[in-house]
């Protein structure tokens, strides 16, 4: 689908998808694509497609939010810390680091002899530099939420100290945020709009909205890495032109794939298909506040009213799994497995309206492409199969322009999407906890609200288990949000093109990493 | 002579006013859309605090007759800016997008134009034979099909055999003879778009001559049915079908986002289109008034062309 | 008149039949007609609108108009059969061995071009001439029809040059490539008096110069009296009689050909001038125009009650300005209008509905002047409604009544659209629209001159009856010396914009005359064979004398 | 070889279609009397085979609830079924029935097809006709407001009204519609500058006639041909409006069923060589072909000319 979805939606994107995907269940490829991808080898030019890309895009971190811009600056830059493809987390910049006993003061040490494009080496008055240009009054930076938390940065020699106003024992997952390069500064302060950066590759030319070409960065300190000699980026909006492109080979990687036709796509001939599972999730989010959504028997009976394998199968192209109305898929740590499994079930859904007093139930479900592809197809499923549990559900297609200002967190009930957050406890704290900028439910749960500061503290693994589980089992049997589904990224490439055995899969293209990871075989 | 220059001068001075209320009209359309670029960019975590700043910074805070005034002054001067979003000067922004929309739009027009001019001819001299009626058929159908569906079938047919590319992907390096190939499936899509509009008018333009007393003089001076069409009906026939062609030429300049974003074509169409999802009001602006001018200028042309065909018009008694 | 019954046949036309397309059905224009013309003779086609003059004329050429056949006969032109021969072999003879002289010629010059292009165009295409040689003939015929600046008049377009010139100009380029056969098709129809004398003159000049023969259709009797050798006379596509012209005109021997000839001498008699009492029209020194031109001059005249003034000019003189300053349509700069002695607004839009019922118009053509979506009932009913406020079955009453007066059965005609009716019956009806308003006066724009003679009789005598029925007064404005001598009681002699001479019509009749009143009178072509010859001649000596 | 053969069934399906066409023009012609009869007799073959096709498109849309299978939003099955008896052109990516939405889409967009150039031509045709006859300082301003109006590409102005105002079904119609009104203003004023200098509009005019009279009834009736020949090609010209502006992701509400969107949602199939898009691009294009054609017969007829 062509998306012309409001700037406004891709920023909301990054903030709430800005964080690392920990313990993300790592693609396991079949034995045939392992053996293609044994040897890494030097050379070629990558083109990958991507349906991203505006004429409005710009060199400045702050108004980093679409993938174009993701991938092409993180091909350019580096950052503190990477997240590997099993998702653990390693330096980049930052050799290692160590957090004082409160978790509230963490010292990075940066590795030596890393380099600008332009020949500089990389300083810890850099570093802070860098950092301190999202905080600050005068920031107008889409990642200063996520920085918020630090009140001081010092250069220390090759040491950049970071003091916390509370402990975050996740404060280095933050540092590899895609907003936050690290970019050559004078005076204390970094050019926003330099076109320099440490990272593997060097941007040649770049037309906003249109393409970018980059070289191989020659001095690059990852000898294990950027094999390309060149990378050609074009932004693809329509999906049939991107798998076209694909499919006359004049791009070797598209992303995404369109889901409606990708079981074609797949057959044609030198084509693969990557799909990554992480935790993308698509959420129908009701406002708790509002009639007739207060009720939770209302609630209970929307969520029996759906068929979440048919959303699955229809919508994602089987690219995806059945989501439980709780945020929490099964790679997090605390997944809870003993959950019963919502499905659809319309007498359920019958019973569940009697108790809550009616016969049928009549609401409007607010849907754009903008808040997911397939946004609006998928709430036309949910009304179809909800129309055997006596309830109507209205469809409301939006303009995809200006979604997230007028619909989402607007209109009683709207299509949402959540790239998922690396712990539980943020994902919770985000978009659950009652009084949060993005609880989109505006859902407040006396007993949930206890043990989400509870757990945070809690330092038994049995009984934060224990406290986790039942948070999810409150969250999918009183909570405003209908979860249909986990959705996979879906990449379309030419066999030519090889990668390592693990993708990563807390990002789409790799972790944003393709360009430095892959290779042509 | 002199009454055509009067005509021009009357019709610029028109024009500017067009233009005028047109900036007028536009920027009030991107005021009423919801939410500004100083939103847009800072997102839902900005403080109140932060969105003060940026739109200081952007001057998005002062009223809204005021930055209209200043835009104004700044246009009126030949300085339409920079681009709020990513603080490119609008010209540079635009130049290179401005050659390319223009180029393929010349490029449809060499096209279609004497192909639709050569068919309405012919299907004039045949009508109502099998010829015209298949050559109307096929046309109406041509023009029946949304324009993106026309592109995709023709990119099934041409370009995934490989005898075209699929993406018209040019930049100012590409030399003349690969900018028309990359870019033939992009005008050939907009050549079926807009044959039939024009095939279909300079039938009808000389249809219509055709019960003329000196068409049938022609007739009856031995002249062969195709001198009779050519040389006596069409020159009779240009000043509609000047203006058709002007006005499907100024829908090629300004009409064709659609086709730009199958094809991967860095045009206007674009542009304008992501400068009104970015508010990105002086973007937004100059593109609008450079698609408003084209319309103007192309409307001029054809009326003065239109005049100049026409001797009644040109010799005066 | 010359003797042509020695020289070779040159076109034999046998039981030619002519079918028309209307609708669905094919219907005969033209039922077996036979028609035979020597080399260098002149045959006039005469006949009223519908005869079948010009499908005949054309059917010649071997050339239909589309939605025409022909259906049977045989056309042989020098020895080749039209009818058999391919359309590339008639095509080969069109323009260069028969050609074709059309009633408007600003329409069938192609405005595209220049005279001399179009001239060459023939000669080249068919590969006679060269273009260079094409163009010095040009100039060669173009002095011999007498056209003024015979090197420059064809390098201008055709609305560069006047109506008369455009005409002989046709001629010209008819006579390019010095065809056997010409056909003219009513070449002066369109033209002033004054014009058509010197047209008619060079017309026949050329002919006898170059020994062409020629077919003439007109519908004018004095005009193809100056210029056939024989007339054929045609009545709905069947041939009436033909004979060579003096026999014709003097002795005709069917009773529809002596229906034609008598035609002219209708007149009413001439009521005395009325002296006293107030008029009911008076235009008191109005001068106006468009724009900054004058085109009424200080002109002023009076219209009484049942009498009828005629407003005589050519083209130009203003006469229909004169009409639109009346009715208001176009405010004089200077002076005024009154009606029954009190002054009217200037503009219509400030005159009351009384005033504007009080004075009707009926217009020369009224295929424009009625409205084609309309049908009768409304087209007559509707002043009827308005001023007079009838409704329902007193409006039809009145209507049934209307139609009746102007001689039209109601039953058939009162749903009837006006495609559905003949010229005559057209102009009954604008008549009758103009009767509806219960007018006192009615200004009768050229309402014949679209007419056959006939018919325009049948109209004249209508008004007539109409006008001392209801005590009317006419302004009746025409070109047409004869409807003056027929029908008025005063006469408005105008040119360029001013009153040259007005008074009584007998008065005006005798001379001495103002000098244009004289050539106007003059040029008003007579059934006398010898009338150009000798017209010219005077003219020539006077000329001479001067 | 291949090419012959299609050639041959384009040859049958034209041949078919005609055939078609002349058997309606001997139904119509001996089912009706009088004038119409006449008129239609003289009809071309195309005309009948317009007029043929108009009438089932206006059957199936009266009737869709009848003819259709399925419902029009009703999930039948999994998505892009292959075409079989039970789902005669399979199904979409919903797994709804492709025919069924066909049927029903034939109601919706002829429907608001309609709705939009009838709107287009009350406001066009009033304000051409007006300008025209008024002339003067209205018709300036008028002409004026049109020719900025006309100035903004369609496209790009029909987006942003749709985004300020929403993409109900009524605000597309009345943006579209008063986007195509502009164009109908130029053509009624162009047709009525002809036909108000015509002697009996000055008759009308001299008669005291109202300017609501007088444009209803004496210029109206004889605009009407070249009008209803431009509502013709207008009224196909909303589907394609519609097909582009969902293109761009703005268009007729789920789960309506509209052929400018079915062609939008499964185009991306024709680059796999699968036809099912070109159904509904079919059902646009026959209909626009059959308009014209009828369109062209009455452009004809109004012309006179003769052949």
């Amino acid at each position: 689908m062509t998306d012309f979805s409001s700037p406004k939606g891709v920023s909301r994107r990054g903030l709430l998808q800005g964080a690392t995907a920990l313990g993300t269940a790592a693609l396991i490829l079949p034995a045939s694509v392992r053996r293609a991808s044994a040897e890494p080898k030097r050379g070629g030019i990558l083109r990958v497609a991507q349906a991203s890309g505006s004429t409005t895009d710009s060199y400045d971190p702050a108004t980093w939010d679409s993938q174009f811009v993701q991938v092409l600056h993180t091909a350019r830059c580096g950052y503190l810390t990477e997240i590997a493809a099993d998702g653990s987390l390693v330096g980049e910049v930052a050799e290692s680091w160590e957090a004082s006993a409160d978790a509230m003061t963490w010292t990075f040490k940066l590795r030596d002899g890393i380099t600008y494009h332009s020949g500089g080496n990389v300083t810890a008055a850099d570093v802070v530099a860098s950092i301190n240009y999202h905080r600050g009054d005068e920031s107008k930076s889409a990642a200063k939420p996520i920085v918020e938390a630090i009140t001081d940065i010092k250069a220390d020699g090759n040491n950049v100290v970071f003091t916390l106003n509370a402990g975050n024992a996740d404060f280095p997952f933050i540092m590899s945020d895609y907003h936050l390069p690290i970019l050559p500064s004078s005076d204390g302060k970094i050019d926003p709009m330099t076109k320099d950066g440490c990272g593997g590759y060097i941007i040649d030319s770049w037309e906003p909205g249109v393409s970018a070409k980059l070289s191989r960065n020659p001095n690059y300190w990852k000898t294990d890495r950027a094999w390309f000699d060149g990378i050609e980026l074009v932004s693809i909006l329509d999906s049939a032109a991107r798998q076209n492109a694909l499919i006359t080979g004049e791009v070797d990687v598209i992303d995404p794939v369109d889901r409606n036709t990708v079981s074609l796509l797949e057959r044609a001939a030198g084509i693969k298909i990557l799909a990554t599972t992480g935790t993308q999730h698509y959420v129908f989010p009701m406002d708790t506040r509002v009639a007739p959504f207060t009720d939770n028997n209302v609630r209970q009976a929307l969520k029996y009213a759906l068929d979440r394998q048919e959303m699955v199968d229809k919508i994602l192209g089987g690219y995806g799994s059945v989501g439980n109305d709780h945020p929490i898929g099964p790679s997090n740590r605390y997944f809870n497995k003993d959950l019963e499994q919502h499905s659809y079930d319309p007498d359920k859904a019958k019973f569940f309206l009697k108790e809550a007093g009616m016969d049928r139930l009549n609401v409007q479900l607010s849907a754009a492409d903008a808040a997911f592809t397939g946004a609006v197809d998928a709430a036309v499923l949910y009304s179809e199969k909800a129309a055997a549990a006596g309830i109507t559900i209205e469809v409301v297609r939006e303009p995809n322009d200006g979604y997230w200002d007028n619909v989402w967190m607007k209109k009683p009930w709207c299509a949402s999407y959540w790239g998922g957050r690396p712990t539980e406890d943020w994902m919770f704290t985000t978009a659950y906890a009652a009084g949060a900028p993005w609880n989109e439910s505006f859902w407040d749960n006396a007993r949930f609200n206890e043990l989400l500061i509870a757990a945070r503290s809690e330092l038994n693994e049995e009984t934060r288990r224990a406290m986790y589980y039942e948070m999810q089992d409150l969250c999918a049997n009183q909570g405003g949000t209908v979860m249909p589904m986990y959705a996979s990224y879906v990449m379309g490439m030419s066999d030519k093109v090889a990668h390592p055995e693990v993708v990563a899969a807390n990002w789409t293209l790799d972790g944003f990493r393709a360009i430095e990871r892959w290779w042509f075989a | 002579m002199s009454a055509i220059w009067t005509m021009i001068a009357k019709r610029l001075g028109l024009g500017l006013l067009t233009l005028f209320v047109i900036s007028v009209l536009i920027f009030g359309a991107t005021e009423l859309l919801p939410g500004d670029l100083a939103k847009n960019i800072l997102g839902q975590s900005a403080t109140p605090e932060t969105v003060a700043a940026f739109r200081r910074e952007l001057g998005l805070d002062l009223p809204a007759h005021t930055r209209y005034l200043n835009w104004l002054l700044g246009a009126v001067q030949g300085d339409f800016g920079t681009s709020l979003a990513n603080k490119r000067p609008i010209a540079d922004l635009i130049a290179t997008r401005l050659g390319n929309t223009l180029f393929l739009a010349l490029y449809a027009a060499a096209i279609s134009i004497p192909l639709s001019l050569m068919l309405g001819v012919l299907a004039a001299l045949y009508r109502n034979t099998i010829f015209d009626r298949t050559a109307n058929a096929l046309a109406l159908s041509s023009i029946s099909f949304p324009e993106f569906f026309v592109a995709y079938i023709l990119i099934f047919i041409l370009a995934q055999s490989g005898l075209f590319p699929s993406m018209s992907r040019v930049d100012p390096d590409t030399g003349f003879a690969e900018t028309l190939y990359r870019t033939f499936l992009p005008a050939l899509t907009l050549t079926l778009v807009v044959t039939a509009h024009m095939m279909r008018m300079t039938r009808a333009a000389i249809i219509n001559l055709l019960a003329s007393p000196y068409i049938e003089m022609a007739r009856l001076k031995g002249m062969t049915p195709m001198r009779v069409i050519l040389h006596h009906a069409l020159p009779n026939a240009l000043a509609p079908i000047i203006t058709v062609v002007a006005l499907n030429l100024a829908y090629l300049i300004t009409g064709v986002v659609v086709v730009e974003v199958v094809f991967v074509y860095p045009g206007l169409g674009q542009l304008m289109v992501d400068s009104v999802a970015k508010r990105d009001f002086p973007v937004v602006q100059a593109v609008a008034l450079i698609f408003a001018a084209a319309y103007v200028l192309l409307n001029l042309t054809a009326d003065v062309l239109s005049t100049l065909s026409n001797p009644r018009l040109i010799h005066r008694k | 008149m010359k003797d042509t019954t020695e020289k070779p046949v040159l076109l034999t036309m046998r039981d030619i039949h002519i079918d028309g397309r209307s609708e669905e059905t094919w219907s005969p224009i033209i039922k077996g007609v036979d028609l035979t013309l020597r080399k260098g003779e002149v045959l006039g086609l005469i006949g009223e609108s519908g005869a079948g003059k010009s499908t005949l004329g054309l059917a010649a050429m071997g050339f239909t108009r589309d939605g025409c056949r022909i259906s049977g006969g045989m056309i042989d032109f020098d020895g080749i059969d039209l009818r058999k021969a391919s359309e590339t072999e008639r095509r080969a003879l069109r323009g260069k061995r028969i050609a074709y002289v059309a009633q408007s010629a600003a329409a069938s010059f192609n405005p595209a071009h220049k005279l001399i292009d179009q001239y060459s165009e023939a000669p080249v295409q068919h590969g006679i001439m060269s273009r260079a040689e094409a163009e010095r003939d040009a100039v060669e015929l173009y002095r011999r029809m007498r056209l003024p600046h015979p090197e420059e008049i064809g390098f201008r377009y055709p609305h560069q040059v006047s109506g008369g010139q455009l005409q002989r100009a046709m001629t010209a380029m008819a006579m390019s490539c010095r065809p056997d056969l010409i056909v003219f098709d009513e070449p002066t129809t369109a033209l002033d008096v004054t014009t058509q004398i010197e047209v008619l003159a060079a017309i026949r000049d050329i002919v006898a110069q170059f020994d062409t023969a020629a077919i003439y259709i007109t519908h004018d009797l004095a005009v193809v009296a100056q210029m056939a050798d024989r007339i054929k006379v045609l009545l709905r596509g069947d041939e009436v009689e033909e004979a060579d012209t003096r026999t014709m005109l003097s002795a005709p021997k069917e009773d529809y050909t002596k229906s034609l000839w008598a035609v002219r001498s209708y007149a009413r008699p001439v009521q005395p001038p009325v002296t006293e009492g107030i008029p009911v029209v008076s235009v008191e020194t109005v001068t106006a125009g468009y724009g900054a031109a004058d085109i009424l001059k200080n002109i002023s005249f009076d219209i009484h009650k049942r009498r009828t003034v005629a407003v005589v000019g050519e083209s130009g003189s203003g006469k229909s300005t004169a009409a639109r300053v009346i009715t208001g349509l176009l405010p004089p700069r200077q002076g005024r209008v009154l009606f029954d002695g009190a002054p009217l607004p200037a503009d219509y839009r400030q005159r009351s509905r009384d005033q504007l019922r009080q004075a009707q118009m009926i217009y020369q053509m009224a295929d424009t002047a009625l409205n084609p979506k309309l049908r009768l009932r409304e087209l007559i009913g509707r002043p009827a409604q308005m001023y007079l406020g009838l409704q329902g079955k007193a409006l039809t009453e009145r209507i049934r009544d209307l139609l009746r007066l102007i001689e039209l059965e109601p039953d058939t005609y009162i749903d009837r659209l006006p495609s559905e009716l003949s010229g005559g019956q057209k102009q009954r009806i604008g008549i009758a629209r103009a009767l509806a308003a219960e007018p006192k006066f009615i200004i009768c724009d050229e309402v014949t001159s679209a007419l056959d003679q006939l018919v325009a009789e049948g109209i004249l005598k209508l008004l007539d009856r109409l006008q001392s029925e209801f005590d009317l007064a006419y302004m009746f404005i025409t070109h047409d010396l004869a409807t003056v001598r027929s029908i008025a009681d005063e006469v408005v002699v105008m040119q360029n914009g001013r009153v040259v001479e007005q008074g009584p019509k007998p008065e005006m009749f005798q001379p001495p005359h103002d000098p244009y009143t004289e050539l106007l009178l003059s040029s008003v072509p007579e059934m006398d064979p010898d009338w150009l010859t000798r017209l010219l001649k005077e003219r020539e000596k006077k000329a001479g004398k001067g | 070889m291949n090419v012959l053969i299609t050639l041959f069934w384009i040859a049958v399906a034209i041949a078919g279609a005609m055939a078609a066409g002349w058997l309606f023009r001997a139904a119509a012609v001996a089912l009706t009397r009088g004038g119409t009869a006449r008129a239609l007799r003289t009809a071309p073959v195309t005309a009948g085979f317009g007029m043929l096709v108009i009438l089932l498109y206006v059957l199936v849309a009266l009737f869709a609830p009848l003819i259709a299978p399925y419902a029009e939003r009703e999930v039948v099955g999994a998505q892009f079924l292959p075409w079989d008896s039970t789902h005669v052109f399979g199904t979409d990516n919903l797994g709804r029935d492709t025919l069924s939405r066909l049927i029903y889409g034939a109601r919706n967009t002829v429907g608001i097809a309609f709705a939009t150039t009838a709107l287009a031509f009350a406001m066009g045709a009033i304000l051409g006709l007006l300008a025209a006859t008024v002339g003067g300082w209205l018709d300036q301003i008028l002409s004026r407001i049109v020719d900025i109006l006309m100035a903004i590409p369609a496209l790009i102005f029909s987006l942003l009204l749709l985004t300020i105002f929403g993409t109900s079904v009524p605000t597309l119609i009345l943006v579209i519609a008063t986007i195509d009104s502009t164009r109908v203003f130029r053509l009624a004023r162009s047709v009525a500058l002809n036909i108000v200098v015509m002697d009996y509009i000055e008759a009308a005019k001299l008669r005291g006639e109202g300017l609501w009279r007088l444009i209803t009834r004496e210029i109206l009736p004889n605009a009407l041909a070249p009008l209803v020949a431009e509502f013709g090609l207008r009224f196909c010209f909303v589907f394609l409006a519609i097909s582009a502006l969902s293109f761009l992701g703005v268009g007729v509400q789920p789960p309506t069923a509209d052929w400018g969107s079915m062609v939008r949602e499964n185009a991306a199939l024709i680059t796999f060589g699968d036809v099912t898009p070109l159904l509904p691009a079919g059902a646009i294009a026959l209909l626009t072909v059959a308009v014209n054609f009828v369109v062209d017969w009455m452009l004809h007829r109004a012309s006179g000319l003769k052949e």
